[in-house]
C-alpha cells in the first residue's frame, strides 16, 4: 500500500466515526460546535501519531501476555500529556471538553490502531496511519460539530449569521445522535458512489 | 519483523515495570513543567471573573478570600481594594434550584450592598434557554446591575419580585435570582470585611 | 435522599448513555438483541461497581496522598484494565455459565468509556464511599435500562422494512436521538 | 371464461382497509378542530392547513425521490400525522416552523424507518418534541381563546392553565388562590382555554373517541387505563395536601391527557399488541405524565410520556403475549 | 346468552343462497374417477384390476393401516383404468376409473327407507363395522372414524360432541342434512354413543339455522341423552377445539387432542354415514356437496356419489356463470380454490362455491399497521402478525416459540387484516417448515 | 529530583508491577484451553457467515474443522479450494479438490413458450405458489417466478429477467453457494460443474410428466423421447420419468444432444456459433428458429452481464 493511500484511507473508506463508528463517545459529546470538534479531533490526533510511533518502536521488546496493559500505559500517558498541557495554555477549551479529554485513553480508535496497525507495521507508516485516521476523525468531529452549530445555533466556528437561536435540539443530545445518523447515510452513499 | 518476546514471568513483570516507569517519569517530569501555567491560567480565571463583577482593584482578591458555609454549600468572598480601599466584594455563590441542577455565579457587591454586575461561573442549564443568563448569550443579566436588592425584589415577576424572567425559562431565572439572593443575604449578614 | 436524588438523576435526568454518550460503542455495537443486552448490562453493572470502589480507594489513598492527582487517568485506566482481565480470567474458570452469559463482553468493557467515566465523574463529584457506590449503580441501572429499551427496539426493526440506506447503525442513531429526544421529558425532575 | 384465479384460503375478506381506518381517525378530530377555529379563528387554519399540507408533501416527495416507492399519500396515514401534529402547537406558530415540524414528524419520525407501520414513535409527537425543544419560546407561548377574530400574527398570548398551576406551585402559592387565576372546570371542559389547539375541547374530545368506539377503530383500553391512572395518581396527591397538589379532574380537563389518550396513545403502529401490554403501556403513561408534570421542569408530560411508552412497546410485546388456547401453564 | 368459545373470531357474511334448496339426487355420471387417497392418512391400495365389473358398494381399495379407510365403488360399471388425476390438491394422484354402465348395487346393501332404531351390534362390532364402511369424517377434515372411537387405553371419555355447527358461510350440507335427516343422524349419533360408552351427546349448531335447531329439539326429545344447543354465530365456531371450549367449557391442551379432555367430536354428517354403514349395511359412497355462490343460477344442495366431476354438479346447478373468477372446493375461509372443473367429487367435499371475478381478488397488500386485529380476531390466542413476519423472515425456532403448531388456519387473521396483508399464507408456510423440523427432531 | 516526580515512578510502578504480577498469577491458576488453531482457521475463512457450509456463521465451521479429523466433507463454497487448501495446512489435514460448481436454471418455461391458465393471487414467493396446484400454468414442475432465489442469494449473482419471468444466474458473482438450490421450492436450480469458459449444456426443464402433457403444457418442455440417449457418446444422458439428465461428470459437450431435441429443452450456453448446416431442410430451420434465437439472447444477456460484473 502506498504511503498516500495509507493516509488517505482515515479520511473516507475506513473513516473511524462514518464508516468503522469508532470513538463515539467523544463524537456525540463534544461536537456542540465545530471548533470543540475540530480540538478534540486534535487532540486525539496527537494521541494517535504518538502511540502509534512509541508502539511501532517498542512493539518487538513487548510479550504477547502484557500487549494490552502496556499499550494503555503508553496511550494514557499521552492523553495526561495532553491533559495537562491544554490545561496550561488552552483552559478555555479544556473546560468546554470536559471529562471527554480523559475519556480519549478509552477510545477504539486509538488502542485499535496501536493494535491492528502500529504493532504490525514499521514506524513511518504507523504514523502516517495515525495521521491519516487522526485527521480523518478531526475532519468527522468538525463536520458534525458543524452541522450541529449551524443548526443548532445558526453560527459556524463561532461566527454568526442569523439573528437569535437555531433549532435548539441539534446542540442537545438528541440532535447529536440525530445528526450523526444522516451524515452517516450520506457518507455511505458518497462512498459507493466514488467507490 | 523482529522476534517477539516470550511471555515469560519475569519478562511480563519486567517490561510492564518498564513501561510503567518510563511513562511516570516522562509525565511526572511534565506535570513539573506544567505545574507553573495551570495554577496561573487557573488564577488568571478566577481574578477574570472578579474583574468582571467588581470595579477597577489593584489587590490579589485571590489571597485574600474568605469562605462561609450557607445552605449546605461554601460561599466564598473576594474582597477587592485599590489603595487598600475596599471597593467591592465579589461573592462565588451558588443555587441547587437550576432546570439542570446546581449552577454557579460570581456576584460583585459594592460595600452597601448594591450589585455591581454578575458573571456566570459554571452551569448546565439548557443551550437556548437557561444559558441567556450568561453575558455571552443575552444582555438578561444586565438588569441587576445597579440595582440594591434592598429595594430590589430578587424575584421574578410572575412571584411578585422586580426580575423580568428569561423567556420561557421561568425556572432558571428564579434560581438565579435565588444565587442572587443567598449571595446578597450571606454578604450583608457578616460578609462583609 | 440525597441517594435518591443521585439514583433518579442518573438513571432518568442525565442517563449516562443518551444526555452523556458515555459507552455508545458498545450501545451501538451489543444492542441488536435483548438477550445479549441484558447480559451486557449485567456485566457493565458488576465492573463499573468494582471499578468504582478500587478507584474510589486509589484516589484517596494514593493520588490524594501523595498530590498526583493528575495521574488521575493513567492509574484509572490501568487498574480498570487489569481488573476486567482479572474478572474475564477467574470467570472463566470458576462459573463457565456465567462466562458464557457475562464474559464475552468483558473484553468489550475495557474500552467501554462509561466505566472509566463513571468512576472519574465519581470523584470530580467529591461522594463518599457508600455515594460512590450508589452512583456507580444507579449510572450503570439507567446504562442497562437505555441499552435494554434500545435492543427492544433495534429487534422491532429487524422486523420491519427499514430502507437500504438507512439499515443497520445509522437507523439505530435515529432511534437513539429519538429516545434521547423522549427522555429529555424528565429534565429538572431533580 | 377468463383466467381462474388461485390463492391460498381465506377466500372472503373484512371491507375494513387502512384508507377507512384513517379516515375515520380524521372524522373524528373534525370536532376538535372545529372548537379550535371558533376559539383561535385563523390562526388554527393556517397551521392546520400548513402542517396538513407539508406533511401530505414531504411523505410524497420523500417517497417518491428518496425511497424510490409508490407514494401511498392516499392511505390517510399522513394527513392523520399533519393534523395531529398541528393540534399539537399553538395556533400561532409561524408557518415556517410547522414546516420543520411536519419535515421531522415526516422525515425522521415516519419515512426515515420505511413507512406507515414501521416507525417505533408516534411522528406527529417526534415532531412535536423536537419543536418544543427546538423552539421553546415558540411552542409555549399561546393565543388567549379569544374568538374567531382571534388574529393569527399578533394574537394576545397567555399560559396554559397549566403552566399558570406550575408557576404558582413553584412561587408557592397554594392551589386555591392559583384556581381563581384560571379557567373554571367548565370552561376547560368545552374548551375555553389557552393551549395547543387540539387539546383544549375536552368536549369536542370525547365525542371523536365516542365515535372512534363505535367505528371500531380503537379499543377503551388505551385511553381508560391512561386517564384511571392519572385520575388515581393525581387523586392520593390531591388527598394527600389539596393546597399543593391540584385536583384530578383539573389534571384531566388540561393539557394533553384527552387528546394524548385518545387520539395519540392509540396509535395502532406505536401501541402494544396485547390487552395486558395495553395495560402496562396506558399505566405507564399515565405515571410518566403525572411524574412530569408535579415533579419535572416541563408543566405538560403527556407527549413525552406517550413517546418513552411507544420506546417500551417492542419490549412489552416481547415478554407480554396473549393467553393462547389450550396454553399449558406451568404454575 | 348463546354459547360460543370466548376469543378471537369474526363474523364473515354469511351467504347462505341454498340453505332453503332441499337436497336433490344429482344424475349418475358417465365416467367416475375414485382417487385411492381421500382421507388423512396412508392411502388405500387398490383391490380391483383394469377390466373388472364393480357393483355400487363393492370394496375397490382397502385400508393400509390403521389410520386409512376402506374405499367403496360408488357406481356400476366397468374398471377403465387406475391412472393418476388431478384431484382437489391439485396434484397428480392414483385414481379407480369406473365406467358406469346401470346402477346395480351390492346385494348386501338394504336399500329401503325405514327407520332402523335398535342397534343390535356391540361397540366393538360398530367401530368394525364403520371402519369396514370407510367412513371419515365428513366435515372436511376426512379423519377416519374408526380411528376417533377407538378410545386408548387410559383415557376417558363422558361425552360426545356432534358438530352441527357449519360456520363456513355459504355451506349448507349440514344444514340440509339435519332438516331432511335428523331422524337417521340421531340414531346415528346413539350408536356413535354406544361404541364410545357414553351417556351424553351435545349436538352444536350455529343460531343461523333456527329451522334446523327447532327441528332437532322437536325430535330430539325421543333421544334420552341427547341435547341440542343453539351458538353464537361467530367463525370458527366449528372448530374442533372452539366448539369443546364453547359447549363444555373444556380447554384442548396445546399440542393435544379432544380426547385429552374426554370429548369425542363427530360431524353430524358423518352421524348419517354411520347410521347408514350400522342399521343399512351401506357403505360411504355418496354425500351431500353444496354448489352455491353468488352468480350460480340455481344454488343446490346434491347427493353426489364419490368420484362423480365437479363440473357435473355445476351443469346441474345452471352452468358455470360468466362472471366465475375462483372456483372453490369447501369454503370461503378454509376451501381450497382449485384450478379445473375435472376434479372428482371425494369423501371430504362438502361444497363447491362459484366465486364472481368481482370477489376473488385480494385486497391490496399495503404496509402493517400493527393494528391488533389480527391478535384480537385470532381463536387460538395467537399474534398472526409476528408469526406472519417469523415465518417470512425464516426464523423457525422463534416461530415454534411462538405457537405456530397451534394455528388451526382458520383464516381469521387474513379476513380481518386491514392492510390486506396475507396473513396464513405464511403462517402456513412456517407451519409445514416447523412441523418439518419437529419431525426430523423426533428421528 | 522532585518528590512528585518520585511519588508519580513509584507509585504508578508499583501498580503496574502489581497489576502484572496478579494477572501472572491468576492466568496460571485459571487456565482454560482453547485450541489457538481455531482462530488461525477463522482468519482465513471469507468471513461472509453466509452458512453455505452448513454450520451457522465462520466461526463455527473453523471449530468443526478443527474438531473434525476428516475434513473432506467439509467444504467453504464461497472461499473454494483455495481456503480449504490453506486451512488444510494449518490443519495438516488433506483436502481434495473439487471442481468449482456453478447454479444453472433447469426451466425455460418463458411465457411465450408456457402459457398462463390461471392467475396467482397471494402472497408473493415461489414456495407458496408451489403447494396451490400447478400455480399459473399447467406445469406444476416449472419456474413459479416469484424469485424465492433472488431473495436468498447474498450475492446478487441472481436477478429475475423481467421478460421472460425466469431467473438468470450471474456466473461470475455466483459462489455455489447452494442458497438458491435449497430455496426453490421445485428443485429447479442444480450446482453444476463448471467448465471452461463458462460453458454449459443441461437440460433446461425439470417437468415429469408424459411427453403429450408436458409437452401441451411447456412448447420447450423435455417431453423424455430418448433423442438425445441416442446421439450420445459418452453415456452421460439418462431418461427418468419422462426426463432427460445429462451427467456434468461424463458429459464432452459435444453438443450433439442439442440438434436433436425436439423441444429445444437443451440448451448450450457460452459456445461459439455453429457453423451453419448446408442441407436443412427448410420447415426444420423455421420450427428451430424461435428457440435457437432465444439461447442466442440468452448468451448475448450474459455476455453483457460479464462485461458489467
Amino acid at each position: 500500500m502506498s504511503q498516500w493511500k495509507n493516509f488517505s484511507k482515515g479520511f473516507f473508506k475506513e473513516n473511524a466515526v462514518f464508516v468503522l463508528f469508532l470513538g463515539l463517545c467523544p463524537t456525540l459529546g463534544v461536537t456542540t460546535s465545530a471548533m470543540n470538534g475540530l480540538g478534540m479531533g486534535l487532540a486525539t490526533t496527537f494521541v494517535l501519531v504518538m502511540s502509534n510511533l512509541v508502539v511501532s518502536i517498542v512493539k518487538s521488546q513487548i510479550p504477547d501476555k502484557v500487549r494490552i496493559p502496556s499499550f494503555i500505559v503508553i496511550i494514557a500517558s499521552f492523553v495526561t500529556m495532553v491533559e495537562l498541557v491544554m490545561q496550561a495554555y488552552v483552559p478555555a477549551l479544556f473546560d468546554q471538553l470536559g471529562l471527554f479529554i480523559p475519556l480519549i485513553v478509552v477510545n477504539c480508535i486509538v488502542l485499535g490502531r496501536a493494535e491492528a496497525f502500529a504493532s504490525k507495521n514499521t514506524v513511518f507508516s504507523s504514523i502516517i496511519d495515525g495521521l491519516g485516521m487522526g485527521l480523518g476523525f478531526a475532519m468527522a468531529l468538525t463536520i458534525l460539530g458543524g452541522v450541529r452549530e449551524i443548526l443548532g445555533s445558526g453560527s459556524i466556528f463561532g461566527f454568526k449569521f442569523i439573528q437569535g437561536d437555531g433549532m435548539l435540539v441539534f446542540v442537545l443530545a438528541p440532535g447529536a445522535f440525530i445528526v450523526l445518523g444522516y451524515l452517516i447515510v450520506l457518507i455511505n452513499k458518497i462512498n459507493k458512489k466514488t467507490a | 519483523m523482529a522476534s517477539k518476546k516470550e511471555s515469560t514471568f519475569l519478562s511480563m513483570v519486567l517490561t510492564l515495570f518498564m513501561v510503567t516507569f518510563i511513562a511516570s517519569a516522562a509525565l511526572g517530569y511534565l506535570y513539573e513543567v506544567t505545574k507553573g501555567p495551570i495554577a496561573e491560567s487557573k488564577l488568571a480565571k478566577q481574578n477574570n471573573a472578579i474583574m468582571q463583577v467588581v470595579p477597577e482593584f489593584d489587590n490579589e482578591p485571590g489571597k485574600e478570600v474568605y469562605s462561609m458555609d450557607v445552605d449546605g454549600g461554601t460561599l466564598e468572598f473576594f474582597p477587592a481594594k485599590k489603595n487598600g480601599e475596599l471597593v467591592g466584594t465579589a461573592v462565588s455563590t451558588f443555587t441547587n434550584n437550576g432546570f439542570s441542577g446546581n449552577f454557579e455565579i460570581m456576584v460583585g457587591f459594592l460595600s452597601d450592598g448594591t450589585i455591581h454586575n454578575i458573571s456566570v461561573l459554571e452551569h448546565k442549564e439548557t443551550p437556548g434557554l437557561g444559558d441567556k443568563m450568561q453575558k455571552s448569550k443575552s444582555n438578561w443579566s444586565v438588569q441587576f446591575n445597579g440595582e440594591n436588592p434592598a429595594d430590589f425584589k430578587l424575584k421574578v415577576t410572575k412571584d411578585g419580585g422586580d426580575v423580568d424572567a428569561i423567556t420561557a425559562s421561568t425556572i432558571s431565572s428564579r434560581a438565579f435570582c435565588d444565587a442572587v439572593d443567598r449571595a446578597y443575604k450571606a454578604y450583608m449578614e457578616g460578609g462583609k470585611k | 435522599m440525597e441517594y435518591i436524588i443521585i439514583i433518579i438523576s442518573a438513571i432518568f435526568v442525565n442517563n449516562i448513555l443518551l444526555a452523556q454518550f458515555l459507552g455508545v460503542c458498545p450501545f451501538i455495537g451489543v444492542s441488536s438483541k435483548v438477550e445479549t443486552s441484558i447480559g451486557m448490562a449485567g456485566a457493565v453493572t458488576f465492573v463499573m461497581v468494582i471499578a468504582t470502589i478500587v478507584t474510589y480507594l486509589l484516589q484517596k489513598y494514593v493520588l490524594d496522598a501523595f498530590g498526583i492527582a493528575f495521574m488521575q487517568t493513567i492509574t484509572f485506566i490501568l487498574v480498570i484494565a487489569s481488573l476486567v482481565q482479572l474478572v474475564e480470567i477467574i470467570l472463566k474458570k470458576v462459573s463457565p455459565a456465567l462466562y458464557q452469559a457475562l464474559g464475552i463482553f468483558l473484553p468489550l468493557i475495557t474500552t467501554n468509556c462509561a466505566v472509566l467515566g463513571v468512576a472519574i465523574l465519581a470523584v470530580q463529584k467529591d461522594y463518599n464511599l457508600l455515594g460512590s457506590v450508589v452512583f456507580a449503580i444507579s449510572n450503570a441501572i439507567g446504562f442497562g435500562l437505555a441499552l435494554v429499551i434500545f435492543a427492544g427496539l433495534r429487534e422491532h426493526l429487524d422486523m420491519v422494512n427499514i430502507p437500504k440506506g438507512m439499515k443497520g447503525v445509522p437507523i439505530a442513531f435515529i432511534v437513539a436521538g429519538l429516545l434521547a429526544l423522549a427522555f429529555m421529558g424528565f429534565a429538572g425532575i431533580v | 371464461m377468463s383466467k381462474i384465479t388461485i390463492s391460498p384460503s381465506p377466500h372472503v375478506y373484512e371491507d375494513t382497509t387502512v384508507k377507512r381506518l384513517m379516515f375515520d381517525v380524521v372524522i373524528a378530530m373534525l370536532p376538535v378542530l372545529a372548537i379550535s377555529i371558533y376559539f383561535f379563528g385563523m390562526g388554527a387554519i393556517i397551521v392546520t392547513l400548513t402542517a396538513v399540507v407539508s406533511c401530505l408533501a414531504f411523505e410524497w416527495l420523500i417517497q417518491k425521490y428518496m425511497l424510490k416507492q409508490e407514494p401511498s399519500i392516499t392511505d390517510g396515514s399522513a394527513l392523520v400525522t399533519g393534523i395531529l401534529l398541528a393540534f399539537n402547537v399553538p395556533t400561532n406558530l409561524p408557518i415556517w416552523i410547522i414546516i420543520v415540524g411536519s419535515l421531522v414528524a415526516i422525515g425522521v419520525g415516519k419515512m426515515s424507518f420505511g413507512g406507515l407501520g414501521n416507525n417505533p414513535f408516534n411522528p406527529a409527537l417526534v415532531g412535536r418534541v423536537f419543536l418544543l425543544i427546538s423552539f421553546p419560546v415558540q411552542m409555549t407561548s399561546w393565543p388567549v381563546p379569544t374568538g374567531f377574530s382571534n388574529s393569527y400574527t399578533d394574537a394576545v398570548t397567555g399560559a396554559t392553565p397549566l403552566g399558570v398551576m406550575k408557576e404558582g406551585i413553584g412561587a408557592g402559592e397554594s392551589v386555591s388562590a392559583i384556581m381563581d387565576k384560571i379557567p373554571s372546570h367548565m370552561e376547560m371542559f368545552y374548551g375555553h382555554m389557552g393551549g395547543s389547539m387540539g387539546e383544549i375541547a375536552a368536549v369536542a374530545l370525547l365525542l371523536g373517541f365516542v365515535y372512534l368506539l363505535i367505528r371500531k377503530v380503537i379499543t377503551w383500553h388505551i385511553p381508560i387505563s391512561i386517564i384511571a391512572t392519572i385520575t388515581i395518581f393525581t387523586g392520593i396527591l390531591w388527598m394527600i395536601n389539596p393546597e399543593s397538589n391540584a385536583d384530578p379532574l383539573f389534571h384531566l380537563l388540561t393539557g394533553g391527557v384527552l387528546l394524548g389518550a385518545i387520539f395519540m396513545a392509540t396509535d395502532y403502529v406505536t401501541s402494544p399488541m396485547s390487552v395486558k401490554g395495553i395495560w402496562i403501556y396506558g399505566v405507564g403513561i399515565g405515571l410518566i405524565t403525572v411524574l412530569i408534570r408535579v415533579f419535572g421542569a416541563y408543566p405538560e408530560g403527556v407527549s413525552f410520556a406517550i413517546l418513552i411508552m411507544n420506546a417500551f412497546v417492542p419490549l412489552i410485546n416481547m415478554y407480554i403475549k396473549p393467553k393462547r388456547f389450550g396454553e399449558v401453564r406451568n404454575d | 346468552m348463546l354459547k360460543t368459545f370466548p376469543k378471537g373470531g369474526v363474523h364473515p357474511a354469511e351467504g347462505k343462497y341454498s340453505a332453503n334448496n332441499a337436497i336433490e339426487t344429482l344424475p349418475l355420471p358417465k365416467t367416475v374417477s375414485i382417487p385411492i387417497a381421500q382421507h388423512i392418512g396412508a392411502p388405500s391400495k387398490p383391490v380391483v384390476d383394469k377390466g373388472d365389473k364393480v357393483k355400487v358398494g363393492d370394496k375397490i381399495a382397502e385400508s393400509a393401516g390403521f389410520v386409512s379407510a376402506n374405499i367403496h365403488s360408488s357406481v356400476s360399471g366397468t374398471v377403465v383404468k387406475i391412472d393418476n388425476v388431478m384431484d382437489s390438491t391439485g396434484y397428480k394422484r392414483p385414481c379407480v376409473i369406473i365406467d358406469v354402465e346401470g346402477d346395480e348395487w351390492n346385494e348386501s346393501i338394504d336399500r329401503s327407507t325405514d327407520l332402523k332404531k335398535e342397534i343390535s351390534l356391540t361397540d366393538k362390532e360398530i367401530i368394525n363395522k364403520i371402519n369396514e364402511s370407510g367412513i371419515v369424517g365428513l366435515g372436511g377434515a376426512t379423519f377416519p372414524s374408526h380411528v376417533k372411537l377407538s378410545v386408548p387405553d387410559g383415557k376417558k371419555i363422558d361425552v360426545l360432541i356432534i358438530n352441527g355447527v357449519e360456520c363456513e358461510p355459504y355451506l349448507t350440507s349440514d344444514h340440509r342434512l339435519m332438516l331432511e335427516k335428523a331422524e337417521e343422524m340421531l340414531i346415528g349419533i346413539q350408536i356413535l354413543m354406544k361404541a364410545l360408552n357414553v351417556n351424553v351427546a351435545l349436538i352444536g349448531v350455529e343460531n343461523n339455522k333456527p329451522d334446523a335447531i327447532s327441528n332437532l329439539q322437536n325430535i330430539v326429545k325421543d333421544y334420552p341423552g341427547i341435547e341440542v344447543h343453539a351458538l353464537k354465530v361467530q367463525y370458527p365456531q366449528g372448530g374442533e377445539k372452539q366448539l369443546i371450549k364453547a359447549l363444555i367449557n373444556r380447554e384442548v391442551p396445546s399440542g393435544g387432542l379432544p380426547l385429552d379432555v374426554g370429548a369425542v367430536v363427530h360431524n353430524v354428517g358423518t352421524a348419517l354415514a354411520v347410521y347408514e354403514a350400522v342399521q343399512k349395511n351401506k357403505p360411504l359412497f355418496e354425500r351431500v356437496v353444496t354448489l352455491t355462490g353468488k352468480s350460480v343460477k340455481k344454488p343446490s344442495n346434491f347427493m353426489v356419489r364419490i368420484g362423480t366431476p365437479v363440473s357435473n354438479l355445476v351443469e346441474a346447478a345452471g352452468g358455470l356463470p360468466e362472471d366465475t373468477g375462483k372456483i372453490i372446493n369447501g369454503g370461503p375461509m378454509m376451501g381450497k380454490a382449485v384450478n379445473s372443473l375435472e376434479i372428482p367429487v371425494v369423501k371430504g367435499t362438502s361444497g363447491i362455491l362459484i366465486m364472481p371475478a368481482e370477489l376473488s381478488k385480494r385486497k391490496k397488500e399495503s404496509n402493517c399497521i400493527r393494528c391488533a386485529k389480527c391478535v384480537s380476531v385470532c381463536p387460538q390466542g395467537l399474534e398472526p402478525y409476528l408469526l406472519n413476519k417469523l415465518a417470512l423472515l425464516e426464523k423457525n425456532d422463534k416461530l415454534e416459540a411462538g405457537g405456530v403448531m397451534d394455528c388451526i388456519e382458520c383464516g381469521s387473521c387474513s379476513y380481518t387484516c386491514p392492510a390486506g396483508l396475507p396473513l396464513l399464507d405464511y403462517i402456513r408456510l412456517g407451519k409445514s417448515r416447523v412441523s418439518q423440523i419437529i419431525r426430523s427432531r423426533k428421528q | 529530583m522532585s518528590t512528585i516526580i518520585l511519588f508519580t515512578i513509584i507509585s504508578l510502578s508499583a501498580i503496574g508491577a502489581i497489576a502484572a504480577i496478579i494477572l501472572y498469577f491468576a492466568a496460571q491458576k485459571f487456565k482454560v484451553f482453547e485450541d489457538p488453531r481455531i482462530d488461525q482457521v477463522e482468519e482465513n475463512l471469507p468471513a461472509a457467515n453466509c452458512g453455505g457450509c452448513g454450520y451457522p456463521g465462520c466461526r463455527g465451521f473453523a471449530e468443526a474443522l478443527v474438531k473434525s479429523d476428516d475434513i473432506s466433507d467439509l467444504y467453504c463454497p464461497v472461499g473454494g479450494n483455495d481456503t480449504m487448501s490453506k486451512v488444510a495446512e494449518i490443519l495438516g489435514k488433506a483436502v481434495e479438490a473439487k471442481d468449482p460448481l456453478v447454479a444453472v436454471i433447469r426451466c425455460s418455461g418463458s411465457p411465450e413458450h408456457r402459457k398462463k391458465v390461471n392467475s396467482y393471487d397471494g402472497a408473493s414467493t415461489c414456495v407458496i405458489v408451489s403447494g396451490l396446484y400447478s400455480g399459473e400454468t399447467a406445469c406444476q414442475y416449472g419456474c413459479h417466478g416469484l424469485g424465492d432465489c433472488v431473495e436468498v442469494c447474498d450475492f446478487e449473482a441472481i436477478y429475475m429477467d423481467k421478460e421472460t419471468e425466469l431467473p438468470v444466474v450471474i456466473d461470475d458473482a455466483c459462489t455455489a453457494c447452494g442458497a438458491c438450490v435449497k430455496a426453490c421450492p421445485n428443485d429447479i436450480i442444480e450446482l453444476r460443474k463448471k467448465n471452461k469458459k463458462d460453458r454449459k449444456i443441461f437440460v433446461s426443464c425439470v417437468n415429469m410428466d408424459k411427453g403429450g402433457i408436458a409437452k401441451k403444457a411447456c412448447d420447450v418442455a423435455c417431453i423424455g423421447c430418448k433423442a438425445c440417449v441416442k446421439v450420445c457418446a459418452y453415456d452421460a444422458i439418462v431418461v427418468e420419468n419422462f426426463l432427460a439428465y445429462i451427467d456434468p461428470v461424463k458429459c464432452k459437450l459435444c453438443r450433439k444432444c442439442v440438434e436433436v431435441c425436439p423441444t429445444n429443452s437443451i440448451l448450450e450456453i457460452n459456445f461459439p456459433p455453429r457453423k451453419v448446416k448446408p442441407a436443412q431442410p427448410v420447415g426444420e430451420a423455421e420450427a428451430k428458429e424461435t428457440p435457437a434465437r432465444s439461447t442466442g439472447e440468452k448468451e448475448n444477456d450474459n455476455n453483457i452481464i460479464n462485461q458489467e460484473g
